[in-house]
C-alpha cells in the first residue's frame, strides 16, 4: 500500500472576504488508492477546516462532488489519484457562480429541471387498484439510459453553448425531459415540446458533443438532445406544411 | 447569525478561450470549420456550372483554372475537412437516429458501418458513372 | 428573524420526506408544505439504496409470508401491528410508485419483476436493475415538483425543534448560503432526516447520515427507541466501504473463506446450496445479522484473507456470467473494478462486514406519530418498530414509502383537527434563544477541542466497543468515553467563522448529533443484557424474552446519561420462536 | 413559451450533412483528377452538357447545391457564435442570404444549359 505526497491547487473564493477567487496550494499525503475526494476530505480535517465543498455518497450516485480537476468536470468520489501526476488543479465547476470555494450556484439547473416537467403524464390513468402498467423490457430498454441521470452538472461545465448562452436548457434537463417522452406509459410530449422546442431549447444545442464524453453515467445527453431535434422537426413540417394532419 | 452579507457569488467571465481549453473543443471548430470549405467548394461548383452554361470555351477555361496551384491546394485541403466532416457525421449519426430491434439497440459501431458501406457504394458509383476509371 | 408560515413542514426530503410532501400536496391542494432539508433532495442518501424494495406481488407470495419474514427476521423484537400495515400497505406503494415512472426491472410479458433477498421465504423485492434507491428517489423527487403547493428549501440545515407548552410549533433553520437563520413555523412537523451510520468510522452511510432528525427529537423530549440495534451488512468493500448489495446473493453469488469454503454451513445456515441456485432463507441468503456475525466467528478462527484494509472473505459472483452481472449488478460491477481494481467477471471480490442501517429510532406509533404533539417522524430516523432486532434487507425502501405517507396523513388529521397555533411571541422567543446559542458556538474560542479531533474519538469508541459483538466493559467503557466527548463538545471551537456555506459549523452541529445518538446506542446496549438480533453480547449470549421482549426507550437528559426505559413489544399473533435459517425455509 | 421555428432553418441543415458527408469527398476527387490533367469522362465539355440537361439530373443538382450551402451557411452562423459575434440576427441573414443567391444562382444556370 503505497503513500504518496500530493500538491493540491484548490481555488478558494469566501464571498465575505474575497474580491475574487485565488489558488491556495495544500501538500498532503495520500494513500495511493485514493480519489480527490479522499484528498480533500484529508485536508479538511487535518489542514484547513475552512475548506468547502459538497459530498455525500462517495459512490457516484449521490452527484454532489462535481468539480473540474485539470480542467476537466469531474465527480470528485470517482478521480483516481493515481491518474494524476504533478500538482492537481481543483476548481468548481464552469459556468456556475462560485457561491463558496468548490460550492457552486445550481439554482438555474433546478429551475429548469422543473420547467421542463420530468415527470410522468400518464397516457391512461390508472388507479393503483388496477395494478402495474405493463412494460415489456424492450420498452423499458427505450429511454432507461436517460433514467440515470445523477444531476451532477459535469454536463453543464462541459457544454461551450451553456457557457456562451446561459438561458439554453441545458443537456441533463433535456435529457431528462426525453426520459419520460420515451417512456411507453407517458402521454405528455406535447406538454413538455413547449418547452424543448422553444428557442432556449434544444435548438441552442450545437451538438458540440462534450457534456456526453464528461458523462458519469453514460447518460449521453447529447444523444437524447439530437433526438428531440429530429422529433421537432418532423412536428414543425407537420403543423406548418400538412396542417390537415392535425387533430 | 449573520449580520449582512458583504459579498456575492462569484461569475467567472466567459472567454473564446474555451475552445483551446481541451482537445474535444478543437476537434469540435475543425468539424465547424469544414463549413467553410465544403460551401467553399460548393460555389466552385456553381462557378464550374455558369462556364458550362456559357459555351465549350468558358468551360474549358474553367477545367484550366481547376489545375492551378491554387485551386489544388484549395481541393486537396477542401477534400481533408469534407472526409473528416464524413467522420464525424457517421459517427453522430447513431446518436440521432437509434435503432432497437426487439429488445437491444443496434450498436453505434453497426449503424456508422453501414453508412460507411454506403458511402463508400455511392462514392464508387459517382466515379464509374464519371468514368473516372 | 425572518419566518416562514407553513401548514405542515417537513425536515429532510430522502424517500421518506418527498413521500411524506407529495401525499399532503395529493390530499389537499390549498395546504402549504415546506420542504426542508440539508442537502438538494436528490443528494439524499435514498440514492444510495442498491438492492429493491420488498412487497408481495406475485401468486405463490401471501402477505403471511412477508409478515412472518419480517417478525422473526426482527428476532421478535418487532412490533406486529405495525409489521401488519407495513405488508399490507408496501404493494400499493410500490405500484403507486410505478405509476409515477419509476422503472421497475421488468419480466418478458411487462409485468414487475421480483427478485431473492436475505431472510425472505419468496421473491418479493423489486428492484430497478442495482440502483433502486437512486431510482425511487429521483422518481419521487421528479414528481414532487409538479406540486406548486410544495415550498423546497434545500440547503437549509434544521438544528432545534420549536417545542412550546408540550406542542411542536416548527424548526430553527440555517440557510447554508448566507449563514442566516430561519424561523419555520408549522402546524405539525414530519422529521425524515434519515439513518445515523456516520457515528461509525467503516460504513456504507453517506457523509449527510448523522442523525440530526433523531437528535432534533431526541432533545425535544422524544425517545429513541431500540437504538442498541445497529445493522452491520455483510458486504462491503474493505478499501471504502462501499457496499455492494445483498442482491449480488440475492442473484446467486456466495461467500468464501481464505480456504475457498462457503464457511456459512458451519454457522447453521447449512446444508450446502448448489452453485447458482439459491435457495430461500439458506446459506447466502440468510439474514445479515446472521452473516456478518458468521465472519466475525470465522475471523476469529483466522480463517479470513488478510488484504491491505483487514480481514475480508470473498464474494464469488463468476458463475452468474457476464451477461447477467452487467443487466442485474452493472452498478456492482463498475464499483468493485473501480474502487477495488476486481472485476467480479472474472475474480472474487473481497468483503467485509460494515455498519449500514439503524433499526432504532425516533420512537413513533403505528400512526407515525411521537408522544410529543404535532410531532410525526418516518424513515430510517423514526422507529415504528418494523425492523425489530434486525432489518431484512429491502424492508427500508418500503417503510420509507408506507410510513411517509402515513406520517403526512397523521400530520394532516392533526392539522384538520385544529389545535390553536402557538402564539407569536413564544416561538419569536424560542428562535431567538436558539440563535443565541448558535452565535456563542460561532465566537467560542481558546479551547482547543476541534471537530475532527472529536469525531475521530468517538468514531473509534464505536468502532472498537459497539461493533457486531459486545460486551459489557466495553460497553461501559465507551459510555463513559461519550460522556466525556459530549463535556468537551460543549467547548468545541470553530476555525470558520463566516456565514456563507459554512462547513465546519455544519460538521460541528452534525458531530453534536452524532455524539446524542451514540451515547444512546452505547447506554441501550449496556442495559440489555441478552443477545438478539443485530445486539450481540458475549457475555449474555442468550435471548432473554422474559425480561427482554421489550422495547428499550433512551431518554434524553440534558448533561447526564440518557435514562433507559422498556417497553412492551406488541404481539398480534406471532409468538417468539427459533429463527431458522438452516435449508427448507423456502420449501 | 413559443416554439422556435428553427426546424425551418435546422431541417435542410441536416439533409445537407447528411448529403455532403456521403457525395462531396467523391465530388472533389473528381475535380482534382482535372487538376492533376486526368480528366473523367463525363467531365468533358459535351458529355457533361448532355448529362446534365437530363431533367431529372437538373433538380437533384439544383437540390444538393441548395442543401449544401444551406448546412454550410448554418454551421458558419453558429461558429460566429461560437467565436464571440453576438450579432447572431445580421450573421444568419447574410449566411442564408448567401446560400440562397447561391442556389438561385445555380438554378438560373441549369435552366440555361
Ligand atoms: C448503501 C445503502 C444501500 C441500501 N440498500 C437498501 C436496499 O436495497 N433496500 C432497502 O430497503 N434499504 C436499503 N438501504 C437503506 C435505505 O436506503 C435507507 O434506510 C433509506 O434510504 C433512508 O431514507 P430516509 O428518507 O429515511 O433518509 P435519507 O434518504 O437519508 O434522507 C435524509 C434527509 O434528511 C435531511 N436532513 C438530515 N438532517 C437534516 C438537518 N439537520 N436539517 C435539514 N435536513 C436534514 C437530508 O438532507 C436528507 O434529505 C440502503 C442503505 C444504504 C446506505
Ligand atoms: S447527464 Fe450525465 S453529466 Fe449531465 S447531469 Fe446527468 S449524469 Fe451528470
Ligand atoms: S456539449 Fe452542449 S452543444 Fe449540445 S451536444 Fe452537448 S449540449
Ligand atoms: S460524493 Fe456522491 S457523487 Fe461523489
Amino acid at each position: 500500500m503505497g503513500e504518496r505526497q500530493v500538491e493540491l491547487e484548490v481555488l478558494r473564493y469566501n464571498p465575505e472576504t474575497d474580491r475574487e477567487p485565488h489558488f491556495q496550494r495544500y501538500s498532503v499525503a495520500c494513500r495511493e488508492e485514493w480519489v480527490v475526494l479522499d484528498a480533500l476530505n484529508h485536508v479538511k480535517e487535518t489542514l484547513d477546516p475552512t475548506l468547502s465543498y459538497r459530498w455525500s455518497c462517495h459512490m457516484a450516485v449521490c452527484g454532489s462532488c462535481g468539480m473540474m480537476v485539470n480542467g476537466e468536470p469531474k465527480l470528485a468520489c470517482k478521480t483516481f489519484l493515481r491518474n494524476y501526476h504533478g500538482v492537481i488543479r481543483v476548481e468548481p465547476l464552469r459556468h456556475f457562480p462560485i457561491e463558496r470555494d468548490l460550492v457552486t450556484v445550481i439554482d438555474d439547473f433546478v429551475a429548469k429541471l422543473t420547467r421542463v416537467k420530468p415527470y410522468l403524464i400518464p397516457k391512461e390513468p390508472k388507479s393503483v387498484e388496477a395494478g402495474e402498467y405493463r412494460q415489456t423490457p424492450a420498452q423499458l430498454k427505450r429511454y432507461k439510459q436517460f433514467t440515470l441521470c445523477i444531476n451532477c452538472m459535469l454536463c453543464y461545465a462541459a457544454c461551450p453553448e451553456y457557457g456562451l448562452i446561459p438561458d439554453y436548457l441545458g443537456p441533463a434537463a433535456l435529457s431528462l425531459a426525453h426520459r419520460y417522452n420515451q417512456d411507453s406509459r407517458d402521454g405528455g410530449r406535447g406538454e413538455r415540446q413547449e418547452e424543448l422546442a422553444s428557442k432556449e431549447g434544444v435548438w441552442e444545442c450545437s451538438f458540440v458533443g462534450a457534456c456526453s464524453e464528461v458523462c458519469p453515467e453514460h447518460v449521453d445527453p447529447a444523444a437524447a438532445i439530437q433526438q428531440v431535434k429530429i422529433r421537432s422537426t418532423l412536428d414543425w413540417y407537420q403543423e406548418h406544411l400538412m396542417p390537415w394532419l392535425k387533430k | 447569525m449573520a449580520e449582512e452579507m458583504n459579498g456575492k457569488p462569484y461569475v467567472r467571465p466567459i472567454t473564446s478561450e474555451w475552445i483551446f481549453r481541451h482537445p474535444r473543443y478543437l476537434r469540435y471548430m475543425t468539424r465547424e470549420f469544414s463549413c467553410l470549405f465544403i460551401g467553399g467548394y460548393t460555389l466552385l461548383l456553381i462557378a464550374g456550372l455558369k462556364s458550362l452554361s456559357e459555351g465549350r470555351a468558358a468551360y474549358d477555361a474553367f477545367l484550366e483554372a481547376l489545375k492551378s496551384p491554387a485551386s489544388i491546394v484549395f481541393q486537396v485541403v477542401a477534400l481533408a475537412f469534407a472526409a473528416y466532416h464524413s467522420v464525424t457525421w457517421f459517427a453522430l449519426t447513431p446518436k440521432a437516429l437509434p435503432l432497437q430491434l426487439g429488445e437491444e439497440f443496434v450498436s453505434d459501431g453497426a449503424i456508422s458501418g453501414a453508412h460507411y458501406v454506403v458511402w463508400a457504394v455511392l462514392s464508387l458509383g459517382i466515379w464509374v458513372l464519371a468514368g473516372a476509371f | 428573524m425572518e419566518s416562514v408560515q407553513s401548514d405542515v413542514a417537513i425536515v429532510g426530503a430522502g424517500g421518506a420526506g418527498l413521500r411524506a410532501a407529495i401525499a399532503l400536496a395529493q390530499s389537499d391542494p390549498k395546504l402549504r408544505i415546506a420542504l426542508i432539508s440539508k442537502v438538494y433532495p436528490m443528494r439524499s442518501h435514498t440514492c444510495a439504496a442498491e438492492g429493491g424494495a420488498a412487497g408481495v406481488i406475485k401468486p405463490d407470495d401471501s402477505l403471511e409470508h412477508h409478515f412472518n419474514d419480517t417478525v422473526g427476521g426482527g428476532d421478535w423484537l418487532c412490533d406486529q401491528d405495525a409489521v401488519d400495515y407495513l405488508v399490507q400497505e408496501a404493494p400499493k406503494e410500490l405500484i403507486q410508485l410505478e405509476h409515477w415512472g419509476c422503472p421497475w426491472s421488468r419480466e418478458p410479458d411487462g409485468s414487475v419483476a421480483v427478485r431473492p433477498f436475505g431472510g425472505m421465504k419468496k421473491q418479493r423485492t423489486w428492484f430497478a436493475a442495482d440502483k433502486s434507491g437512486f431510482h425511487i428517489l429521483h422518481t419521487l423527487f421528479q414528481t414532487s415538483l409538479q406540486f406548486a403547493s410544495i415550498e423546497r428549501f434545500d440547503e437549509y440545515y434544521v438544528t432545534e425543534l420549536l417545542v412550546h407548552e408540550g406542542r411542536c410549533a416548527g424548526v430553527v433553520a440555517i440557510e447554508m448560503r448566507s449563514g442566516q437563520m430561519r424561523r419555520f413555523d408549522a402546524r405539525a412537523l414530519i422529521i425524515a432526516g434519515g439513518g445515523a451510520g456516520r457515528m461509525f468510522p467503516f460504513t456504507t452511510n453517506g457523509a449527510i447520515k448523522t442523525g440530526d432528525g433523531m437528535a432534533l427529537a431526541y432533545r425535544a423530549g422524544v425517545a429513541l427507541k431500540d437504538m442498541e440495534f445497529v445493522q452491520y451488512h455483510p458486504t462491503g468493500l474493505p478499501s471504502t466501504g462501499t457496499l455492494l448489495t445483498e442482491a449480488c446473493r440475492g442473484e446467486g453469488g456466495v461467500l468464501l473463506n481464505k480456504n475457498g469454503r462457503r464457511f456459512l454451513q458451519d454457522y447453521g445456515m447449512g446444508p450446502e446450496t448448489p452453485l447458482g441456485k439459491p435457495v430461500f432463507k439458506t446459506m447466502e441468503l440468510g439474514p445479515r445479522d446472521r452473516v456478518s456475525q458468521a465472519f466475525w466467528q470465522e475471523q476469529k478462527k483466522g480463517n479470513m484473507m488478510p488484504t491491505q484494509w483487514g480481514d475480508a472473505m470473498l464474494l464469488d459472483m463468476r458463475h452468474l456470467g457476464e451477461k447477467t452481472i452487467n443487466e442485474r449488478l452493472p452498478l456492482v460491477r463498475d464499483m468493485s473494478i473501480s474502487y477495488m481494481g476486481v472485476d467480479p467477471v472474472t475474480d472474487p471480490v473481497p468483503v467485509r462486514p460494515v455498519v449500514h442501517y439503524m433499526m432504532g429510532g425516533i420512537d413513533t406509533d403505528t400512526r407515525a406519530a411521537t408522544r410529543l404533539p404535532g410531532l410525526f417522524a418516518a424513515g430510517e430516523c423514526a422507529c415504528v418498530s418494523i425492523n425489530g432486532a434486525n432489518r431484512l434487507g429491502s424492508n427500508s425502501l418500503t417503510e420509507l414509502l408506507v410510513f411517509g405517507r402515513r406520517a403526512a396523513l397523521s400530520a394532516l388529521e392533526y392539522v384538520k383537527a385544529g389545535a390553536a397555533p402557538v402564539n407569536e411571541g413564544a416561538r419569536a422567543a424560542l428562535a431567538t434563544a436558539a440563535q443565541g446559542r448558535l452565535r456563542e458556538l460561532m465566537q467560542r474560542s481558546g479551547s482547543g477541542e476541534t471537530v475532527a479531533g472529536l469525531r475521530k474519538e468517538m468514531m473509534q469508541t464505536m468502532e472498537q466497543n459497539a461493533g457486531i459483538y459486545r460486551t459489557s466493559e466495553g460497553l461501559t467503557e465507551a459510555c463513559a468515553k461519550l460522556s466525556e466527548l459530549r463535556r468537551r463538545y460543549a467547548r468545541i471551537e470553530l476555525h470558520d467563522k463566516t456565514n456563507v456555506y459554512n462547513t465546519d459549523l455544519l460538521q460541528a452541529l452534525e458531530l453534536g448529533s452524532m455524539l446524542d445518538c451514540a451515547e444512546a446506542v452505547t447506554q441501550s446496549a449496556l442495559a440489555r443484557q441478552e443477545s438478539r438480533g443485530a445486539h450481540q453480547r458475549l457475555d449474555f449470549t442468550a435471548r432473554d424474552d422474559v425480561k427482554f421482549l421489550r422495547h428499550s426507550l433512551a431518554l434524553y437528559a440534558q448533561n447526564e446519561p440518557p435514562r433507559i426505559d422498556y417497553r412492551d413489544v406488541v404481539i398480534t399473533r406471532s409468538q417468539p420462536g427459533v429463527r431458522d435459517y438452516s435449508g427448507g425455509g423456502g420449501k | 413559451m413559443a416554439k422556435s421555428n428553427k426546424p425551418i432553418v435546422w431541417g435542410p441543415f441536416a439533409a445537407g450533412g447528411t448529403v455532403t458527408a456521403f457525395v462531396t469527398p467523391a465530388l472533389i476527387v473528381l475535380t482534382l483528377l482535372v487538376a492533376l490533367g486526368a480528366t473523367p469522362e463525363l467531365l468533358q465539355y459535351d458529355a457533361l452538357l448532355a448529362f446534365m440537361r437530363h431533367g431529372l439530373v437538373e433538380v437533384v443538382a439544383a437540390g444538393v447545391v441548395f442543401v449544401s450551402l444551406w448546412s454550410a451557411a448554418h454551421r458558419l452562423r453558429i461558429t460566429c457564435y461560437d467565436l464571440g459575434v453576438r450579432a447572431d440576427t445580421l450573421v444568419a441573414t447574410v449566411v442564408y442570404a448567401v446560400a440562397l443567391a447561391g442556389t438561385a444562382a445555380a438554378i438560373v444556370y441549369l435552366s440555361r444549359l
